[in-house]
Order: C-alpha cells, then sequence, then structure tokens
C-alpha cells in the first residue's frame, strides 16, 4: 500500500504530525473565529497573543517559579485580562467603524508588541522545557511520537470541543451572531453586549495565548513565532467560513493533514498549499465551507 | 478652483524636491505613490479591498528587470513589458476574484497572490531570493537615465501621468458608474449594467498602475526581488491608503509618502535603535485609527468641509 | 419622579425628551404619558421624529437628555439593556431580523425580561407563515413574513411595554386586521403599547391617545373622545 | 397571441431547498395595462419579481418577453431589452445627487460608460434630459440634493424617475407606496398613473386603495399559485381572495386614508 | 587626500529582524570599538559611522546605500546580513567604487561569480562551512547524509556546496527535503530525515529555522537513536538560545570563537562588558575588517576605494579574529576556520562555554581555491 512511492507507515507518521498542527490552526483559529464572528474585527494582533502566550509561561518559569501545568490555566487568564484591557481602551472605540480599521489598529499593536518584545529579549528566543511527566515518546508502531505532542493534540481537542459547545449549546452562540449584525437591537432586547464583546475578546485571547503555552516547549519561544503564523491561520478561518465556530476546527485540524501530506508529496509547497485550497474553495463555496452564504 | 491651486502647488514643489531631498528617495517615494493611488482606485472608488496587490508590482518589477538586463532593450520597453504583464495578470486574477464580496475578495486575492509568490520562488528568471540585480536603468529619447535627476524627472513625469490617469477614471463616465455600483451593485444591475465587467476593467487598470510602480521602482533601484512581491508589501500598500485617505485623491500620495519615508528615516536614526522601526510604525497606525480615522487627507477635508459650512 | 413608592399609575413618563445624531437635534422636547395598560400612537409626517422618540427612550441614539420615568424609575442614564430589563420591547421599523439566525433562533433570542410571555407555540399558532419556516434563514422571508417575526419575537419575552414601530408596514390586509385583533388582546391582558403608526385606520379603534409630532415636538394630544371633533386637526397636521 | 401581451410566463416555478415559493404560475401581461400582483405575505411576489428580472434563476418554466424566450438571459441583458424594476426596499445611489442617480440610468445610451480616460463632462449633454425626468415626477427642487438626505417618499419618486430613464417598455415596481405618508402615496400613485401612457406596468403594492385607482387588471397570488385574476371588482367579490388575504374588509379599501 | 575631510563607514546590518541576535545592535557596538580603538580617528581625520536597519530587504539595502553614497560621501558599507542586501549593495559600489566589508552574509558567489574588485569578504562562506562540517563529519564516518533545505538560494547553495564535499570525500547523499523559508514546526521534515536512514542530517537553512529544527529533532530523539546533526549555518547565539541541553553534540563550522585563546578572550570580554553577550562570529569580523580597513587607510593616507583595497589585499591579516589571515584577489578573506562540538551541559564549566574545538581548518584548505574560482578578477595563469 504505497503511495506515490511512500510507504504506508511513513504516510501514517506524517498525518499524525500533521494532526499536531491542525491542533494549533484549531486553536488559533477558533479565537480569530470567536474574534471575527463577534467584533467583525480581523484580529491581527492574534499572533502577537499567541507569543505573549508562550513568553508569559517562559516569565512564570524564570521569574516566578510557575511550572507549567499551572502556566496552562495562569496564561490564558493573564493574558485574556490584557485583552481585554486592549478591547476596552481601545477595540471598542471601533464598533461602528469599517473593520478595515479594525484590523490596522490590531496590526499596529502587533507591531509594537512584538518589536518592544524584539528590543527587549532578541529574536532567536528562548529555551522552554517539557514538563517532566510528558517526556520520552509514545511508541505507535510506525513512529514514536513524543508524548508532548500526543498531549498537544488531546489538550487542544478538549478545549476546541469544550468551547464549541459552551457557545452553540448556549444561547451565547446566537447572541454572538447577533451581536455582529446588529449589537443595538439586541442591546434593545436586554443583553449587555459590551461586556459581552468584552468576555468574548478575552475569551478568544487566552485561546491564542493557550495555544501559546502549548507551542513553547516545542518551539522557541521567540517574539516573531507568530507573526507569520497569523496569515496562515486567517486563511484557516476563512477556508471553514467566517465567524463558523466547528467550521474553524474541522478546518484547522484537516488543514494540518492536508499540509502534513504536502510535506511528504511536495514539500517546498507546504507552505502555498493552504492558499490553493482556499481559492478553490472560495471559487467553489464562496461563503468558505461551513459558512452560510448570506 | 480651490483644488487646482493645490495640485499646481504641489507639483512645483515636486519639481524643485531634489534640490532639497535626496532624488533617489523621492522617487522611491514616487513609486510607492503611484501603487498606493492605484491600489486606492479599487479600495477608494470600487469599495474592494485587494490584499494582493503586490503579485502585480511584484511581477512587473520582475518583468522589466527582466528585459532590461537580460533581453536588453531599451527603458520604455521594459516599463510598458512590465505594466503590460501587471494588467494581463491582473485580468486573470479578477476573472477569478471579481465575483466575491468584501472580505472574501480580499482573501481570494491574498491567496491568487501566495501561489504567485510561491511561483517567483521556485521560478529560475527571478534569481530567488536574491532577486534580480544591477538592472540597467538605461535612457530614454537621448536622456541619461543613469543619472538621478534626468531619471527623477522621468519617473515624476510618469507617475503624474499615472496619477490623472487615476484622477481622470474616477471623474470619468466610466468612473461614475463604478461609483453607482458602489452605492449600489443590485441597482446598477437593473438599470442594465454588466457589473462584473466594470468591476474587471477597474481591476485591470489598478493592477496594471501598480505593475507601472513597480516597473518604475525596478528602474530607480536597479533591482527586482521576492520582498516586492510579498503579502508584507500587500499590507503596507493598504496601511499607506488608510493612513492618509481611502476614497480620496492626495490621500495615498500622502500615506505612501508618510509610510517611506518614516521606514527610511527610522532605519537610520538613533531612535530606531532604542525603539525599533516597527514599534514607531505600530504605534502610528494605532494614532491614526483612533484619532484620525478618515487619515490625513481624509480628515483635512472633512476639518476644510466643516468650517465651509460654518462660515 | 424620584419617589420609588409611587404606585403602577403610570408605566412610562417622557418629559422634556433631547435626542441628537451626531451634530443635528432631532427631537426638542418629547413630553408624553402612558398609564399602565393603555395604548397610544405617535403620528406625524416621515421624518417628524417618531422613530427617533422611540430610540431615545432605550437609549439607541447619539446623545440624549430629559426624562424617561419608567415604572417609577429614572432610566435617562441607563444603559440600553438595562432599560430592556424593565420590561420593554422594541419592534424596529427596519425590523432588525438577523441573517445569519434561523427563522426559530430569532424568534428565542431575545432573553426572557419578565415572566408571562407567550410560548412559542402560541405565537405560531397565531403567525402559521412563520411556523411553515421555521428553519429558514431569517432574512430570507418574504417582507411580511418578517415583519410578523419582529413582532413575535418581542410577544415571547414577557415585556409589558411594547414600543412597536410601523407594524402593518407592508402587510397583507388579513394580518393586519389580525395584528389589531393581537393588540387589542394584548391590551386586555394588561399590556402597555406605544404604536408609531402611518396606517391611522388600523391605529383609529385602537388608541387610548395620539400624539402628534412634527419637527421633534409633541405638537398635539387627543384622546379617543377628543376624536371626532378634532379630526379636521389631525388631518391638516398630517397633511392628509 | 402574444402580439397582445408584453409578458408571459409559463409554468414557472421556483422551489428553495424544497420549499415552493412560486408554483406553476401562468402570468399574462397585456400590452399598456397596468397590472397588479397582490397576495399574502410570503405568497412569492417578490420572488416572481426576481425570476422576472433574473435575480433568481427559475426552477421550471419559461417567460417570454414580447414573444422572445428569456428564461436564461442574464440580468443587465433584461435591462437592456426594456424590463427594468424597482426594489421593495428603495434602491437608490444614496451618495449621488438627485440628478446623477438619473443620469447614471441615462448614461447607458451615450455607450462610454467603459471610457475611462474621457472626462466626465462629457456626461452633462445628459443634464437636460435628466432634470426633465425630475421635473416630470416633481423632484426639480432636490436637482443637486445628496440622496441619503430626501425623504423616503421621494427617494421613491426618484426611483421612478430612474427607471423611466431607460424609457422601459415593463416597468416593474414593489411596493411602490410602502412606508410613505398619506400625501406621498397620493402623489406616487398619481404619478404611477401619469408614467403609465405608453408602457406596461407590473406592481406589486399591498395598499388596495391604491390597487383600486390604478389596476387595470390583477392577479392574486396565495402560496406560489395564483388565486384568482381580473379586476378590482371582480377579484374583490372572490371569497377566497377575501379570506386569503383582504379579510373582512369591506367594499372600501383597506389602508391608506386616514378616517 | 581623505575625501571630505572624514572617513565615514556605514552599518547596514538586520537590526530587528531574524538575523538581528546574530548581527544588529552587536555589530554596531564592535564598529563602535573598532573606531574608539582608533582613538575615533584615521590619519588625522574624524571616523564617523552611520548605522542603518535593512530589514533584510534588498531594496532598503540599496536604497540606503545610495543615499548615504551620494548624500552622506560613505567610504564603506560594513556588515550586511543576507546575500541579497550584500548583492545589491556590491552592486552599487561597482559603479560608485566605495568600499564593502561583508560580514554576515554567506553565499560564496559573493567572492565567486558575483565578485567585485572593491568588496571583500571577510567572516565565512558558504563553502568554508560545507568544507569544514561535510569533510570532518564524513571523516569520521558520517558517509550517508540527508538535507533539510531551506527552499531558497542560500539553502540550495549549501546543500550543493555540501554534496560536493561528501562526495569528494567518499560519502552518499540519499536525500534531501526542502521546506518553506520559513518554517516553524520541522517535525515532518525530521521524520522523514529519521527514515531516510542516513547517518548525517544536515541542516541546510539559517537563524530560527535551524534553532526549530534542532529543536524538533532533539524532541523526536534523532540523536538518541544513533544520527548526527550537522549545522551547517550555526551561530553562537543560536546554541545559546537553543541552551545546551537541547544543543549538544551538535557540529558545525565557525569562523570564531571566544574561548579559543588569551586574544579572542581579551577582546570578547570587552564586548561582552558593552553589550551582556559574547560576539558572533560575524560580530568579531566586522571589528576585524574595520580594523584592517582603518589600518590601510591610515598607511596609504587615502581613503579612495581603490587604493585603500590596495592597500588592504597586500597587507596579511593577524589579530585576535583572523589567523593566517589574507584577502585574495577575489575579495575573499582567506583565514582559519575551526570544527567544533557544542559541549554537553556538564560540560560547560560557565556561561557562554559551549565549544569544543575539534580542528583548526587552515584557511587555504577552508575556501574555494582561487584555480576554481569564477571570479573574472582571478587571472588565470
Ligand atoms: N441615524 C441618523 N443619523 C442622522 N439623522 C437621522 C438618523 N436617523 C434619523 N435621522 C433624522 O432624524 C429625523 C427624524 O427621523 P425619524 O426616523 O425619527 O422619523 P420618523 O418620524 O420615524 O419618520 P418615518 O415616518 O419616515 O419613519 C429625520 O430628519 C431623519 O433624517
Ligand atoms: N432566497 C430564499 N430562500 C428561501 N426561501 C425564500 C427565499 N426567498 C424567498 N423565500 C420564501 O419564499 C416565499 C415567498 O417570498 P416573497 O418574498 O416572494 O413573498 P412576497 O409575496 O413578496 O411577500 P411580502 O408581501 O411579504 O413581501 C416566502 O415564504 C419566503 O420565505
Ligand atoms: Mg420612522
Ligand atoms: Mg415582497
Amino acid at each position: 500500500m504505497d503511495f506515490l512511492n511512500i510507504p504506508l507507515p511513513a504516510i501514517l507518521a506524517q498525518l499524525v504530525v500533521g494532526l499536531i498542527n491542525g491542533s494549533f490552526y484549531a486553536l488559533l483559529s477558533l479565537g480569530l473565529a470567536i474574534i471575527f464572528g463577534l467584533l467583525n474585527i480581523i484580529n491581527f494582533a492574534h499572533g502577537a497573543q499567541y507569543m505573549l502566550g508562550a513568553f508569559v509561561a517562559w516569565f512564570g518559569v524564570q521569574y516566578l517559579g510557575v511550572n507549567y501545568w499551572a502556566a496552562l490555566i495562569l496564561v490564558p487568564l493573564t493574558v485574556g485580562a490584557f485583552g481585554m484591557l486592549l478591547e476596552r481602551t481601545l477595540l471598542s472605540r471601533l464598533y461602528r467603524e469599517d473593520h478595515l480599521y479594525g484590523l490596522l489598529l490590531t496590526f499596529g499593536l502587533a507591531l509594537i508588541i512584538e518589536g518592544v518584545f524584539v528590543q527587549l529579549y532578541g529574536v532567536s528566543g528562548k529555551p522552554y522545557a517539557t514538563p517532566e511527566s510528558l517526556r520520552g515518546a509514545l511508541n505507535l508502531g510506525f513512529m514514536f511520537l513524543p508524548k508532548y505532542r500526543a498531549w498537544v493534540i488531546v489538550a487542544s481537542l478538549v478545549v476546541c470541543l469544550g468551547s464549541w459547545l459552551i457557545i452553540e449549546r448556549t444561547k451565547l452562540g446566537a447572541y454572538l451572531r447577533a451581536g455582529t449584525e446588529n449589537s443595538q437591537l439586541l442591546q434593545a432586547f436586554g443583553v449587555n453586549v459590551p461586556l459581552m464583546i468584552t468576555l468574548t475578546y478575552g475569551f478568544g485571547v487566552a485561546l491564542a495565548a493557550f495555544a501559546g503555552v502549548l507551542a513553547a516547549p516545542i518551539f522557541q519561544v521567540s517574539p516573531k513565532m507568530g507573526s507569520d503564523l497569523i496569515i496562515v491561520v486567517f486563511a484557516v478561518v476563512v477556508i471553514g467560513g467566517m465567524g463558523s465556530i466547528l467550521g474553524s476546527i474541522v478546518t484547522g485540524l484537516g488543514l494540518g493533514l492536508v499540509e502534513g501530506l504536502t510535506k511528504v508529496i511536495w514539500p517546498q509547497a507546504s507552505g502555498t498549499v493552504i492558499f490553493v485550497i482556499m481559492a478553490i474553495v472560495l471559487l467553489i463555496r464562496p461563503a468558505g465551507l461551513f459558512g452560510k452564504e448570506k | 478652483m480651490y483644488q487646482r491651486t493645490l495640485y499646481f502647488v504641489l507639483c512645483v514643489c515636486l519639481l524643485l524636491a531634489p534640490l532639497a531631498i535626496y532624488p533617489v528617495f523621492l522617487m522611491k517615494m514616487l513609486c510607492f505613490a503611484l501603487f498606493a493611488c492605484a491600489f486606492n482606485l479599487l479600495l477608494g472608488y470600487v469599495g474592494l479591498l485587494s490584499f494582493g496587490h503586490a503579485a502585480f508590482f511584484g511581477l512587473a518589477a520582475y518583468v522589466t528587470g527582466h528585459v532590461l538586463k537580460v533581453l536588453e532593450l531599451p527603458t520604455i520597453v521594459g516599463l510598458l513589458g512590465g505594466t503590460l504583464a501587471a494588467g494581463l495578470l491582473g485580468l486573470a486574477v479578477g476573472l477569478l476574484a471579481i465575483r466575491r464580496q468584501g472580505i472574501y475578495f480580499a482573501m481570494i486575492t491574498l491567496a491568487l497572490a501566495q501561489m504567485v509568490y510561491f511561483f517567483f520562488l521556485q521560478a529560475d528568471f527571478t534569481g530567488g531570493e536574491n532577486g534580480l540585480q544591477g538592472v540597467p536603468r538605461g535612457s530614454f529619447l537621448g536622456l541619461d537615465l543613469q543619472d538621478d535627476l534626468n531619471l527623477y524627472y522621468f519617473v515624476l513625469a510618469i507617475c503624474i501621468g499615472g496619477f490623472v490617469l487615476v484622477y481622470r477614471t474616477v471623474h470619468s463616465p466610466f468612473g461614475q458608474v463604478l461609483k453607482a455600483i458602489r452605492e449600489n451593485e443590485p441597482r446598477a444591475i437593473s438599470l442594465g449594467y454588466e457589473v462584473d465587467r466594470y468591476k474587471l476593467l477597474a481591476f485591470v487598470l489598478s493592477a496594471s498602475l501598480a505593475g507601472l510602480a513597480g516597473a518604475l521602482k525596478s528602474v530607480v533601484l536597479q533591482l527586482a526581488s521576492l520582498s516586492d512581491a510579498h503579502w508584507h508589501a500587500s499590507g503596507e500598500v493598504v496601511l499607506m491608503t488608510l493612513l492618509g485617505g481611502m476614497g480620496t485623491m492626495l490621500g495615498p500620495v500622502v500615506g505612501a509618502g508618510t509610510v517611506v519615508a518614516l521606514q527610511n528615516y527610522l532605519a537610520s536614526s538613533p531612535v530606531g535603535v532604542w525603539l525599533p522601526a516597527p514599534v514607531v510604525l505600530g504605534a502610528i497606525f494605532v494614532v491614526c485609527v483612533l484619532a484620525f480615522r478618515r487619515g490625513f487627507i481624509g480628515e483635512l477635508q472633512a476639518l476644510a468641509k466643516k468650517s465651509f459650512n460654518l462660515s | 419622579m424620584t419617589s420609588a413608592f409611587r404606585p403602577d399609575f403610570e408605566a412610562l413618563q417622557v418629559s422634556n425628551l433631547h435626542a441628537y445624531y451626531g451634530e443635528s437635534h432631532i427631537l426638542h422636547g418629547i413630553e408624553f404619558e402612558v398609564r399602565r395598560g393603555e395604548l397610544i400612537t405617535l403620528l406625524g409626517r416621515n421624518g417628524a421624529g417618531k422613530t427617533t422618540t422611540l430610540r431615545a427612550i432605550l437609549g439607541l441614539t447619539g446623545r440624549r437628555s430629559g426624562s424617561v420615568n419608567l415604572n417609577g424609575q429614572e432610566v435617562i442614564d441607563w444603559p440600553t439593556h438595562r432599560i430592556a430589563h424593565l420590561g420593554v420591547g422594541y419592534c424596529p421599523e427596519e425590523r432588525g431580523i438577523f441573517a445569519s439566525l434561523s427563522v426559530e433562533e430569532n424568534l428565542v433570542l431575545p432573553p426572557q425580561v419578565r415572566s408571562g410571555g407567550m410560548s412559542v407555540e402560541e405565537l405560531y399558532a397565531m403567525f402559521p407563515n412563520l411556523a411553515e419556516r421555521r428553519k429558514s434563514q431569517g432574512t430570507r422571508l418574504s417582507g411580511g413574513e418578517q415583519q410578523m417575526l419582529a413582532m413575535a419575537r418581542i410577544l415571547r419575552t414577557g415585556a409589558n411595554l411594547l414600543l412597536l414601530d410601523e407594524i402593518t408596514e407592508g402587510l397583507a390586509p388579513v394580518i393586519v386586521q389580525k395584528l389589531g385583533d393581537v393588540l387589542g388582546a394584548l391590551k386586555t391582558r394588561g399590556y402597555t403599547v406605544i404604536l408609531v403608526e402611518q396606517n391611522f385606520r388600523f391605529a383609529a379603534p385602537l388608541a387610548d391617545r395620539h400624539y402628534v409630532i412634527e419637527h421633534g415636538k409633541v405638537v398635539e394630544c387627543i384622546s379617543r373622545e377628543q376624536l371626532p371633533s378634532r379630526m379636521d386637526a389631525l388631518h391638516q397636521r398630517l397633511g392628509v | 397571441m402574444s402580439e397582445d401581451f408584453v409578458l408571459e410566463t409559463r409554468g414557472l416555478v421556483k422551489e428553495f431547498r424544497g420549499f415552493v415559493a412560486v408554483d406553476h404560475v401562468d402570468l399574462r401581461i397585456r400590452r399598456g395595462h397596468i397590472h397588479a400582483l397582490i397576495g399574502p405575505n410570503g405568497a412569492g411576489k417578490t420572488t416572481v419579481f426576481n425570476l422576472l428580472t433574473k435575480f433568481l434563476t427559475p426552477t421550471r418554466g419559461e417567460i417570454l418577453f414580447n414573444g422572445d424566450d428569456i428564461t436564461y438571459v442574464r440580468p443587465a441583458q433584461i435591462a437592456r431589452r426594456g424590463i427594468v424594476r424597482s426594489f421593495q426596499i428603495s434602491a437608490v445611489f444614496p451618495h449621488l445627487t438627485a440628478l446623477e442617480n438619473v443620469r447614471v440610468a441615462l448614461q447607458r445610451k451615450l455607450g462610454t460608460s467603459f471610457h475611462f480616460w474621457r472626462s466626465q463632462r462629457s456626461l452633462e449633454v445628459l443634464d437636460a434630459r435628466a432634470a426633465e425626468l425630475l421635473e416630470d415626477v416633481g423632484l426639480a427642487q432636490y436637482r443637486n440634493t445628496v440622496t441619503v438626505e430626501m425623504p423616503y417618499g421621494r427617494k421613491r419618486a426618484l426611483e421612478i424617475a430612474t427607471t423611466l430613464a431607460l424609457e422601459p417598455e415593463l416597468m416593474l415596481l414593489d411596493e411602490p407606496t410602502q412606508g410613505m405618508g398619506h400625501e406621498d402615496v397620493d402623489k406616487v400613485a398619481e404619478l404611477i398613473r401619469r408614467v403609465s401612457a405608453g408602457r406596461t406596468i407590473l406592481m406589486v403594492e399591498h395598499n388596495l386603495s391604491v390597487v383600486s385607482r390604478l389596476a387595470d387588471r390583477i392577479t392574486v397570488l396565495a402560496r406560489g399559485a395564483v388565486l384568482a385574476e381580473g379586476d378590482y371588482a371582480e377579484v374583490s367579490q372572490n371569497p377566497q381572495v377575501r379570506e386569503a388575504y383582504m379579510g373582512r374588509s369591506d367594499d372600501q379599501p383597506a389602508g391608506g386614508v386616514a378616517g | 587626500e581623505i575625501s571630505d575631510g572624514a572617513v565615514k563607514i556605514g552599518v547596514l546590518t538586520d537590526m530587528s529582524g531574524t538575523y538581528s541576535d546574530l548581527a544588529g545592535p552587536g555589530v554596531v557596538a564592535a564598529a563602535e570599538m573598532a573606531i574608539a580603538d582608533m582613538g575615533g580617528k584615521v590619519a588625522g581625520k574624524p571616523i564617523v559611522m552611520l548605522s542603518a536597519d535593512h530589514q533584510n530587504k534588498a531594496d532598503i539595502a540599496a536604497n540606503k546605500a545610495r543615499e548615504w553614497g551620494d548624500v552622506e560621501k560613505v567610504d564603506a558599507y560594513v556588515d550586511l546580513v543576507t546575500t541579497s542586501t550584500a548583492l545589491a549593495v556590491m552592486e552599487i559600489a561597482k559603479q560608485t567604487h566605495k568600499v564593502v566589508l561583508i560580514s554576515g552574509a554567506g553565499s560564496s558567489r559573493i567572492t565567486n561569480e558575483d565578485c567585485n574588485p572593491t568588496a571583500i569578504h571577510w567572516t565565512y562562506d558558504t563553502y568554508a562551512l560545507a568544507k569544514g562540517t561535510g569533510s570532518a563529519m564524513v571523516k569520521e564516518g558520517g558517509k550517508t547524509w540527508f538535507f533539510l533545505t531551506a527552499d531558497y538560494a542560500f539553502g540550495q547553495n549549501l546543500q550543493k556546496d555540501v554534496t560536493a564535499v561528501v562526495e569528494a570525500n567518499g560519502g552518499q547523499v540519499l536525500g534531501a527535503v526542502k521546506h518553506p523559508f520559513p518554517a516553524t514546526d520541522f517535525s515532518s521534515f525530521i521524520l522523514q530525515a529519521q527514515s531516510s536512514g542516513a547517518q548525517v542530517i544536515g541542516l541546510a537553512n539559517a537563524g530560527a529555522d535551524t534553532t526549530n529544527a534542532i529543536k524538533a529533532a532533539n524532541e523526536f530523539g534523532v540523536v538518541q537513536s544513533g544520527q548526527k546533526l550537522a549545522g551547517l549555518l550555526v551561530f553562537i547565539s543560536d546554541v545559546h538560545s537553543l541552551g545546551l541541553p537541547v544543543a549538544q553534540g551538535l557540529t558545525l563550522t565557525t569562523g570564531f570563537y571566544w574561548d579559543y585563546d588569551d586574544k579572542t578572550r581579551a577582546w570578547s570580554k570587552r564586548f561582552f562588558e558593552k553589550t551582556g553577550k559574547m560576539p558572533t562570529m560575524v560580530q568579531a569580523g566586522v571589528y576585524s575588517s574595520l580594523m584592517h580597513y582603518f589600518k590601510a587607510i591610515e598607511a596609504t593616507g587615502s581613503d579612495d576605494g581603490p587604493t585603500v583595497v590596495k592597500q588592504m589585499k597586500a597587507t596579511p591579516v593577524e589579530d585576535f579574529f583572523a589567523r593566517h589571515g589574507k584577502i585574495r584577489e577575489d575579495g575573499r578573506m582567506v583565514h582559519d576556520m575551526y570544527l567544533a562540538e557544542v559541549k554537553k551541559p556538564a560540560e560547560s564549566k560557565q556561561p557562554w562555554d559551549y565549544y569544543k574545538i575539534l580542528r583548526v581548518i587552515p584557511g587555504d584548505e577552508a575556501y574555494l581555491p582561487l584555480s576554481e574560482s569564477k571570479c573574472p578578477l582571478v587571472k588565470k595563469s
């Protein structure tokens, strides 16, 4: 059972690895989709917030003795709170404007955050040790899967599905969608929209920070770690259908797999394949895979 | 009337500028101003946000570089070749993208531009990430363009030409239809306009002008590189346009001038040492969005209108 | 108006209400009151400020000043969502159906602000068109169906002060009649209603009082009893 | 037979994911008539309009215009052939002046609409005609007003002027009086009557006083299908129509007139 | 004879991008040290330094270099971190006869087919890296190779150079995977390298790509399972940011190591006091190249490009940085290179104690022989 002369175990291994990347895409695009869905803001600072997550985790170890497991909870809370502060002080002034302005503002914020970190910590990044209990590898037969990577898949799937359930099963999802379209009317129905927006933005940012903590032991904790990811993650959201929560999760995982396969078949194109898929999807299904057409 | 004077003063300033400012830097500014104007034709007047305009800019730079360096044809042929190539690419991209709107349009242009970028990265004639270096400037009608001042006036003339073309397009029968389409598309259809064709023509025009800007740039700086086609460049032109004021004639020019000047200044100023350029640029975007949302020119216009109304 | 111990005598008292959209001053001191269980109308030409009055009550305009007293509470400084929780239901002129929600999701969207709202079944019985299209996307409904949905969804929330803006617009005569019946029924159930209407024939038999608005001011108040005698003035005001 | 009829539909059907919004509708619109399409909400009136102007594609059936099959013609082409519509929700170009609104419609015939190198002054030759049209609908004083600033009723009038600029053979009006004060209703009704000379009009309208005043012929739709057809007297006496649409309204048309 | 009454040098480097740690502010600091060590003067005229961030973009570098040349009358351009910026600036220098002292950029093209009479390539190049690491690893028994190559000209050049060296030494290249640049996740590529069964995995990339690849290799147990990692372009700043637990065992070639002998230590301590970091070879190279440049001006009393370069080429280079250094006619500064291995955490005695120097590679052995050069400046006899 070879595919393009590549042995099946190799393909399986690549799919597993793809799934890990997919988990990151899913987590990040979920946050982005939630923020876009509600605030109608393309949160260009998402990559920077992901980076903040990793850095705050590193600060935790470095200066406060906060271990990985505590960081997994505390860091999203901290960075989420920072996100809420940004929302209250800056973003909240833009809701009536074209969403281009939100993009410009968050882009500016991303530049500032990243620039400051480069200035303070340099670009090459900091090492973050894998927690003791997750060192070593699992033998899957066709590959050795580092335990930490397996944990990444589990953790992000749980968080993604949990968020999805909360949003879809409660009325929150309907509020979020309605709030994007006409927040004034929703307020007239008695929903505290500003509070809801702040909390949701905070939640989206917290998801990014969570992904950042997950990423810290795998990649270098570096100021630039988020900036190239953002455009890919954004493509994931668009393919999934803007604002579709489930869409962003499924597409995130799916694209991780596709990208993984591309890395064996035509590796140099693995950075571009997502855009090819995006172009095809948008030409066939204008509102994305899970999006509703207006 | 008052506008005429303004344009006139501006032209005079541009004619005299090389006396005070380094001409190559001015030319770079002009190229980006033309690029931003071309982009604004689409964003400001058709309401289409293209996130892939760097593809046209970059393609033209490569084609022009190739025509001048490898084929050793005259400069003007190089410029025309670059512009034409960008226009053709614009036609292809436009045909695919034009049916989509808003963010989806932006995304599909981005996706196509990324593919173009990938092509540039893989193709031989682009020289990969080293780019095409040492593009000869050549001459035009006996004018030696190797000389910075000669080249400056050559570039200035072309850029003004491009600007006038944008101005004319916006204020033409065609521009009138574009405006109608942007305001109410179904209504325009029901009046018998094939809106897709209008949008497509606008897209091709915008792409060609962006290409002209890229072609000029490769003559001015004598190189074409991948960063011209990177999505960062597409993003930059969006920022320039918003900063200056989208949907205004002069906005993109001012925005491009500001961004290019800032980048240039910050790259080598002492400020840049303790405050990296991205931080300063980022701060400017934030302040711009919060304080002058309509962009520099947009705010000025609003101010002028207000004081006009009051008086 | 500050005494918290006023009996449920009046549901809403608006006095000296000013409202602005940006720079433009739209309402110039609106004054009117509605008592519990009453139905009043706001009449006036296009652009007189009727819609703005309703929006100003809910705090949906830009700046506003004056006094809006709801069940004995001064709410002029309250945020919109808190005002709604005093039991106010708003049916906007442009209907405000959410495109990203299905008909049923639209219907159950507004949170319950009081007990005693109608059930979804009751509402479907009242507007069978909606039952049939319940899974449809909200804005795929026909113009009239959207109007029904906008009305139905506030009846579910238990709101007992209804602000209704031109609800008969674009509806077939049968439905208009049905709405008339519904409003009548609501009145007997003790609902308080402020109705903005162009369709005077529809409003006249239902209303306890009519307020005529011109240029952002109440210029006339006509009670049901006065109506026959004041018909001429009304004709003139409304240019009929 | 199509000599008499400007527009004919045969077995027109439109389904939305299983829901039949328009169900075998056979319309025949006689040249020179004002033909009204009425019916309960959700009956499919707007959908029929969308089908006729190709904003939607029919699931089945055909549409004939002057005997030609136009079932699969593109929307902009429909307008060029002489079918022009107005929209249920006011459709003007909000940031153009009234004059420019009309001129956009007139401009097409100059054939210079793709000329991006030409000055827009070249359009000034149309101003006289545009002003004339504004005059016709009583908007002379709004000539240089930006459309957003115009009252609602005047916008509807402007829409009609814009439509007229194309000199359509067949004009489709979707609820032209909706949302208007009584004054405006009368004005618009009068306007429609005036412009009906020399052309055919198909209109959707809930305001029965307008319908009764204007319509030569009425088709009643209900649940996507034709329920009845005839002049006002016939239709308004039809018990099915009364039940489905007019309700218990007396002979006097509902809506509209105060008092 | 000093033009405009001052010697102006323009440092063009990456101040905020991917390479700002290995060059960037440290390069500026090194240049400042060189000027200070000259007492701020050369041939009786003040030395003026300008610096700019070229952001790794050729057009910014070209624009800045041109402006500096025309307006500021800069006499020499220093550093230039990526090949594209170096080539762009060399193109300008060709027209204006200014001196270019390249330290950060690595492509051997700079002194090969694109060589330039007034450009000097100081610190290292891809050929030397390939030669050093490639031949050493093969000699140690790493016969079969697999490459992770950044999909751009630099990476491909590096791969090509190493392949030639490996094959010349009797080794064999089993395959390569080209990864997009930049890439974040290398696990997939590492898996492919693992399943190739090659004894050596060559990392033909740079900066963040290299560090992330090393991290992934560590995670997937590449070294434990018996394969060796060869970093083809690894700077001490990379090792510092990876930490020894991850980087240990990596073999690499470098043009400079701070802890090599007393001279290197003395200079590096001074650098450390100024910047808080130990110098990379690029930063040390900038100092060395500038000092040599200043001395040539001192000797000739002129800052005219061709004159100074002629003098520089005529003088051997011997300082804390360069052993047995000389500048060839193609502009290559040939000096001894070092094959190093990254220490185990236990072996490291103090901060920045990272490398074990395995072997000194004499300059003539490390760099492309002139006989194979495609540089037109080389007179073939
Ligand atoms: N968002 C807004 N911004 C600025 N002006 C507004 C806005 N909305 C309404 N206006 C202006 O406020 C005035 C009152 O409008 P309002 O909508 O309250 O009128 P109305 O009495 O409800 O009329 P209609 O019968 O047409 O619904 C009008 O002159 C209108 O142009
Ligand atoms: N795009 C669509 N998708 C699904 N259903 C639709 C769509 N458009 C219309 N419908 C449905 O088709 C039916 C007919 O709608 P239409 O808009 O034609 O009604 P109408 O007769 O114009 O009613 P009204 O008088 O209320 O405007 C409605 O039940 C509506 O929900
Ligand atoms: Mg109103
Ligand atoms: Mg309708």
